[in-house]
């Protein structure tokens, strides 16, 4: 990482789960009713079947991990919820039916992601980086005006992530862990209601991943929550749910004791050994 | 009878383009480079069918000797390009068309300073000149030669990708480059061998349009939009795309000239391949790999 | 926060008041209006400096773009016949400075070179152009200017400004003659082929009336856009339509495409011969002389012409630009321009525009063509008609000749079938 | 404090100072310039207002558009016909149908003859074409290199089309030969210099206009989706509308210049429409730098300049200088001059979003 060199004289940061509770609100019932269901879910790319017959639900409170080797089909369900990908099946959310739809309408029905690597808008700072994800539904007259202030929810997003005194300088500068809590603030000021993440924690400190892990936590008591994670530590601490893909198929679903204890994993994870340490 | 000779002249022009394009969409698919100096290293080609002709004299010898060594010219021209431009500009595939069409401009110049403003002469062989008849139909002897010697360069391009080692390691870059990379494969090595293919391509390309039209210092620029429209409308990475793409337009273009006018059908080739990409964004025949684009 | 709003309004007031203030000045400084259809331009004085030793003539052609292969020709000539006039003592005394200036193919160059010509650097005349392009963009800038424009290239006719001396044929000295041969060789159906653009578009006009007129079946008419390459489907169209003959005002690059694929689906001059009005000399080698052979052109010159004016004008190219460089009827036309220019010049024996242009009727110059004359009221040329045939030497040679000099009618008034072509 | 900073911030300050700078010049020019030099750089300022658009498309939004002769061709013809009927006089037929047409104006020709439709049609029928060809374009994703082809295949499309039509558009011959300008006598040198500072205001007008929209939120969503723009798309925007904006920006502004550039050069013909001269656009807005927000004027007004001036001198040698700018400038020099002056005062290009 060429970046990490740049940031040495930046001033250390940390996630502020007090400016998250701002951000969020404590009115969990607003989201009670929100689950994500998967259906039947088949990807097909030139015949290559990379997800079959996925059944998923997830539901609210539920911070819900996805793991599998390389290949599983993870990332590709992850892209076929939020339309990068054609599938057939059924995908909804609440009541929304997602699959169809095309890509920025599910973000506006509060489906949002993150990306294996992290994908900020680089010559943007921090700051309109969180202030374009907070925009999605202004009014198009609005946009062509300067920014008359920070709204609310960047600066309590800023807080929260812990990038306050870097709100000024371009995304693409920030360390990677950095960049990685920007896309989580991203997610957060979006208002999405399912977040979908995938590896947020790769490459992150300890300290890190144990900061992250608090407040996806704290996201994940309000909103429905889908982490892909290789890192079985982070899981082992983090993780309400686990669901295990093998294939294209969900292998087996449960609490992580019930799924580490699952045969059919164990062998699985045996057979690929580079995947290592489950147990 | 119309229909038929009309078919022929689709299939003829169509011919004509794939060998301009099938070139550019190697560096084009494997790179996306863009490369607007194709249509010169065209130019290039068919100036040295005008340069052996000088020094061999009779046209039928110089012609087969032209065409290895337009392919030589093309692929040198494509060689340097790559060596002192292209290969810094990889993570800048737009900036590398406005680059290439600086050479371009470059190099026509270079050609009006080195042979002159005026056309040049490139006699065709005698055993080309004329056309078979069957049933009452001509058929050109030149054109019948580029119909089989685009059959000859595409045949000769899928084999060597399919079954060699390089061609293998071609494909492999074309499909992920990360990947290919990560495999062990030198995608340095790899981009210059393509650019020299693709670019001698164009250099064959040029030496078979001595046997149609003009050589001058704009030979290239005539074909280049066209070429690439072809490119565009075939799908970026497989040759079979490219090769319906090119009869396709070549096809459009003799019917809407039949019926309407050559200004008229190129304007209507344009807006059928706008229509067309609506349809299929991606052109004929892609790749389609899971990565973010 | 607040402070930071008023500077976004300091941006834009000051951006405000700057627009504000050019807005008022462009608005103050209007000049004369136009009342609706009279027309009272003011022209500008002319600041041509004939008190020195020399006088500046301005050459204008494209000498980059893809013109510059027949302009530099022209060029060329030009060139030598300001050579040989300085040589031989000047215009009135004095010298010939030349202000050379590219077109660059583009009629909005020649316009805004004609401009700087005549305003900046204060010539006398310009001599060039070649598409009719370039004329009808730098018509206007010579008439709002009051200056004079040499063109020397055939052209299409309906045209005459008082501002422009035409030194090529109009179309009564080329196209018609043409017809009148192929008339005279028993041509009952004839097959247009050409670029499209106006000089074809208006030529197969008069054509088309022509033909009517003398019992002649036009059997197709087909444009190519400028630069086109492939000519299968128009060559299928010809060989099948099956006529006694091809009029071809195709231009540039597209002729080379067009003869081979008429050699290559088998057919010749002895089976369907083509006129061709856009083929010169300098053209036949990039065509390949062998595709043309045999084939006929229509103009008012060739290097074959055998005239002591002619042989003198050849060697002295020759001499010039090297032996393999020939002379073609522009090139001959421009250099024509020139001493008629000169002999105008003096006749008038001033340079001022108004002068010369009184002077300019009845003006005759022993051209290599033979003798042309200077019609003063359409400021055309009187010159005599040729068809040729492409010989294997790559030189045309007079197969028909119309043996006196025409005068030139550039809206055809005298002839009854172009009746409402104009 | 965040207050002081930003007000102080030198990026704000320059770009005002390098504004009002430019329209002191602006002002001046017409004292020292001879008619003919000013008659030029009033053409170069209506090339550069086509440059200020291609920033906006190309430098702000990633957009490679190799087709901006079309719409400053639209831009230039709507007011070249509108010149020809006006100068025609009411119910008259333009000299050049007279010539090669059917002597009748066709109906399409119509709508041009009030100066107000006319104007209208000037900024309406470049947008609604932006508009559809962009809508249909974008949002099939169609973008990068296939877009910059498809724009380039138009320029063609659209030269070949108006070289056909030569009984209604005067065919390679163009339109030319106006006598007024709204009334105006075009041979009048003081209306030559009311033209001139015309074409001045507008043009610091639209830098005016670009500099809002890309300070604006709507600038940092260009250059969101210039980067990625999948991830826009992800945060629920739809990324075509945006690029859509732009582009019909930068068309608008393209057809204005166009406008101007008729009774200022007083001709406009295909060859200034197609594809090389739709390419040649883009050399002086990559010179000056095409993310910044005086680098395109600045840049195609030198370009302009070093064309006219170079090929006084060296014909040929306009061909190769023009050549190795793109190739060294685009190679080695993205970020145009302006990113020299600002590696020279090691700090961001001037007009990066503040």
């Amino acid at each position: 990482m060429s970046e990490m060199s740049s940031t040495e004289q930046q001033p250390e940061t940390e996630i502020d789960l007090a400016a998250a509770e701002a951000l969020l609100g404590t009115d969990a019932d607003r989201f009670k009713h929100d689950y994500l269901e998967v259906r039947g879910l088949r990807v097909e790319f030139d015949g290559f079947v990379a997800v079959r017959d996925v059944d998923l639900t997830v539901t609210q409170g539920d911070l819900r991990f996805l793991i599998g080797p390389n290949g599983a089909g993870k990332t590709t369900l992850i892209d076929a919820v939020t339309g990068l990908v054609r599938a057939t099946g059924s995908v909804s959310f609440g009541r929304t039916a997602l699959l169809g739809r095309s890509t920025h309408r599910i973000a506006r029905a509060g489906v949002g992601r993150t990306f294996q690597t992290a994908s900020v808008f680089e010559e943007l700072t921090v700051l309109q980086n969180l202030d374009i994800a907070a925009g999605a539904r202004r009014a198009p007259l609005t946009l062509l005006r300067r920014r008359p202030a920070t709204p609310e929810a960047v600066e309590h997003a800023l807080e929260t992530v812990g990038l306050t005194a870097l709100r000024d300088v371009p995304a693409g500068v920030l360390a990677h862990g950095q960049k990685q809590w920007l896309e989580i603030g991203m997610l957060l000021v979006q208002d999405a209601h399912l977040l979908l993440l995938d590896e947020p924690v790769a490459g992150m400190t300890q300290a890190e991943r144990e900061e992250t892990g608090q407040l996806l936590r704290r996201i994940g008591s309000q909103r429905v929550v889908v982490v892909v994670e290789h890192d079985m530590e982070f899981l082992r601490s983090f993780a309400d749910s686990v669901t295990v893909m093998h294939q294209g198929r969900v292998l087996a679903e449960g609490t992580v004791n019930e799924v580490q204890n699952d045969p059919a994993v164990v062998e699985v994870y045996l057979g690929a050994p580079t995947q290592g340490d489950l147990a | 009878m119309d229909i038929i000779a009309q078919l022929f002249a689709g299939l003829s022009l169509g011919s004509v383009l794939l060998l301009a394009a099938l070139g550019l969409s190697l560096t084009f698919g494997q790179m996306g480079v863009i490369n607007m100096a194709h249509g010169e290293f065209m130019m290039a080609g068919a100036y040295t069918a005008f340069v052996i002709q000088g020094v061999v004299g009779d046209a039928g010898v110089s012609l087969l000797l032209a065409l290895p060594l337009g392919f030589v010219v093309g692929g040198l021209l494509g060689l340097l390009l790559e060596a002192t431009l292209i290969h810094r500009m990889y993570r800048r595939p737009l900036d590398t068309l406005l680059v290439t069409w600086g050479v371009a401009l470059v190099l026509q110049q270079v050609a009006r300073d080195v042979f002159g403003a005026p056309n040049v002469d490139v006699r065709a062989p005698a055993w080309l000149s004329g056309a078979v008849e069957i049933g009452g139909l001509a058929l050109p002897r030149t054109r019948l030669f580029i119909l089989a010697l685009a059959i000859v360069c595409v045949v000769a391009l899928a084999l060597a990708l399919r079954a060699t080692p390089l061609g293998r390691r071609i494909r492999a870059v074309v499909q992920n480059r990360d990947l290919a990379e990560a495999s062990g494969i030198s995608s340095r090595a790899t981009d210059r061998v393509t650019f020299f293919i693709g670019s001698g391509l164009a250099g064959i390309a040029g030496v078979t349009l001595t046997l149609l039209g003009s050589v001058g210092p704009t030979l290239g620029t005539n074909y280049i939009v066209d070429a690439f429209l072809v490119v565009v409308a075939g799908g970026i990475g497989q040759i079979k795309g490219t090769v319906i793409a090119a009869m396709a337009l070549g096809l459009m273009q003799a019917f809407f000239e039949y019926s309407t006018t050559a200004s008229v059908a190129k304007v209507l080739v344009f807006v059928a391949i706008v229509a067309f990409l609506q349809l299929r964004p991606q052109g004929l025949v892609s790749v389609r790999t899971r990565s973010l684009a | 926060m607040r402070l930071r709003s008023t500077s976004r309004y300091g941006a834009t007031r000051l951006s405000t008041v700057s627009l504000a203030a050019l807005c008022v000045v462009a608005l103050s400084a209007c000049g004369a209006r136009v009342d609706a259809g009279s027309d009272t331009s003011a022209s500008a004085e002319s600041c041509v400096d004939t008190s020195g030793d020399t006088v500046k003539i301005g050459f204008l052609n494209s000498l980059s773009g893809t013109m510059a292969i027949s302009e530099q020709t022209v060029h060329d000539s030009l060139e030598l016949a300001a050579q040989e006039i300085n040589a031989d003592g000047g215009v009135l005394g004095k010298e010939l400075e030349i202000v050379s200036e590219d077109g660059q193919s583009e009629p909005t160059v020649f316009a805004e070179k004609a401009g700087k010509l005549i305003t900046s650097d204060c010539v006398a005349a310009v001599f060039g152009g070649w598409t009719s392009a370039s004329r009808k963009a730098m018509l206007p800038v010579f008439e709002a200017q009051d200056s004079l424009l040499f063109y020397p290239v055939q052209y299409e006719g309906l045209e005459s400004s008082p501002n422009i001396f035409y030194t090529g044929a109009t179309t009564n000295q080329q196209i018609v003659p043409a017809l009148d041969y192929l008339v005279e060789q028993g041509t009952k159906s004839l097959f247009l082929v050409g670029s499209d653009y106006v000089f074809p578009r208006t030529a197969n006009k008069i054509i088309n009336a022509y033909a009517e007129a003398h019992d002649i079946e036009i059997v197709g008419e087909e444009y190519a856009p400028l630069g086109h390459t492939d000519f299968s489907t128009i060559v299928n169209k010809v060989k099948s339509a099956d006529a006694d003959a091809v009029f071809n005002t195709l231009n540039g690059d597209s002729n080379v495409a067009f003869f081979k694929e008429y050699k290559n689906v088998g057919m010749s001059a002895d089976d369907m011969p083509v006129v061709s009005v856009s083929i010169a000399e300098e053209e036949v080698g990039g065509i390949g002389i062998e595709n043309v052979e045999g084939q006929l052109t229509a103009w008012n010159y060739y290097q074959t012409v055998d005239s002591p004016a002619n042989t003198a004008f050849v060697e002295a190219f020759k001499a010039e630009y090297g032996e393999d460089r020939p002379t073609s009827d522009p090139m001959e036309a421009a250099y024509t321009s020139l001493y008629l220019w000169k002999a105008m010049v003096e006749k008038a024996e001033s340079f001022a525009v108004e002068d010369v242009t009184a002077a300019a009727d009845g003006v005759t110059f022993d051209a290599p063509e033979g003798e042309v004359v200077v019609n003063g009221d359409n400021h055309h040329i009187a010159k005599t008609a040729l068809i040729g045939k492409i010989g294997a030497d790559g030189l045309i040679h007079t197969e028909w000749s119309s043996e006196e000099p025409i005068e030139p009618d550039p809206y055809l008034e005298g002839y009854d079938w172009a009746d409402g072509l104009s | 404090m965040t207050v002081l900073t930003t007000l102080l911030r030198p990026g704000r300050t320059r770009t005002l100072a390098a504004f009002g700078l430019a329209a002191v010049l602006l002002l001046l020019a017409p004292l020292v310039l001879s008619p003919f030099r000013l008659d030029l750089l009033a053409k170069f300022l209506c090339l550069a207002m086509v440059a200020v658009g291609i920033g906006l498309a190309w430098g702000r939004g990633g957009l490679l558009t190799l087709g901006q002769g079309v719409y400053f061709g639209l831009g230039a013809y709507l007011m070249a016909m509108h010149l020809k009927l006006a100068d025609a006089g009411p119910g008259g037929v333009p000299d050049f149908m007279l010539l090669y047409g059917t002597g009748q104006v066709p109906g399409w020709w119509e709508p041009l003859r009030s100066p107000v439709s006319a104007i209208l049609l000037i900024l309406v029928v470049p947008a609604a074409l932006a508009a559809l060809l962009g809508w249909a374009v974008f949002t099939r994703r169609v973008r990068g290199a296939y877009f910059a082809i498809l724009s380039q295949a138009l320029a063609a499309a659209f030269a070949i089309l108006l070289i056909g039509q030569q009984q209604t558009t005067g065919g390679t011959n163009g339109l030319n030969g106006f006598r007024a300008f709204f009334g105006y006598d075009l041979a009048d040198p003081v209306n030559k210099q009311m033209l001139y500072l015309i074409a001045a205001a507008v043009l610091l007008l639209m830098v005016a206009i670009v500099r809002q929209l890309t300070v604006s939120r709507f600038g940092e969503l260009l250059v969101a989706v210039r980067d990625q723009e999948d991830r826009v798309r992800f945060l629920g925007y739809d990324p075509a509308a945006v690029k859509v904006v732009a582009y019909v920006v930068a068309a608008v502004m393209a057809a204005v210049g166009g406008a101007l550039f008729v009774p200022i050069a007083g001709i406009v013909s295909p060859a200034d429409v197609g594809v090389v001269p739709s390419i040649g656009f883009l050399i002086g807005v990559a010179i000056g730098g095409r993310a910044t927000l005086l680098g395109p004027v600045l840049g195609s007004i030198a370009v302009s300049w070093a064309q006219t001036s170079i090929s006084e001198q060296f014909p040929s040698g306009w061909i190769y200088f023009q050549g190795a700018l793109f190739i060294l400038v685009i190679a080695f020099l993205p970020g145009g001059l302006a990113s020299v002056a600002g590696k020279l005062r090691r700090r961001a290009p001037e007009g990066s979003p503040a």
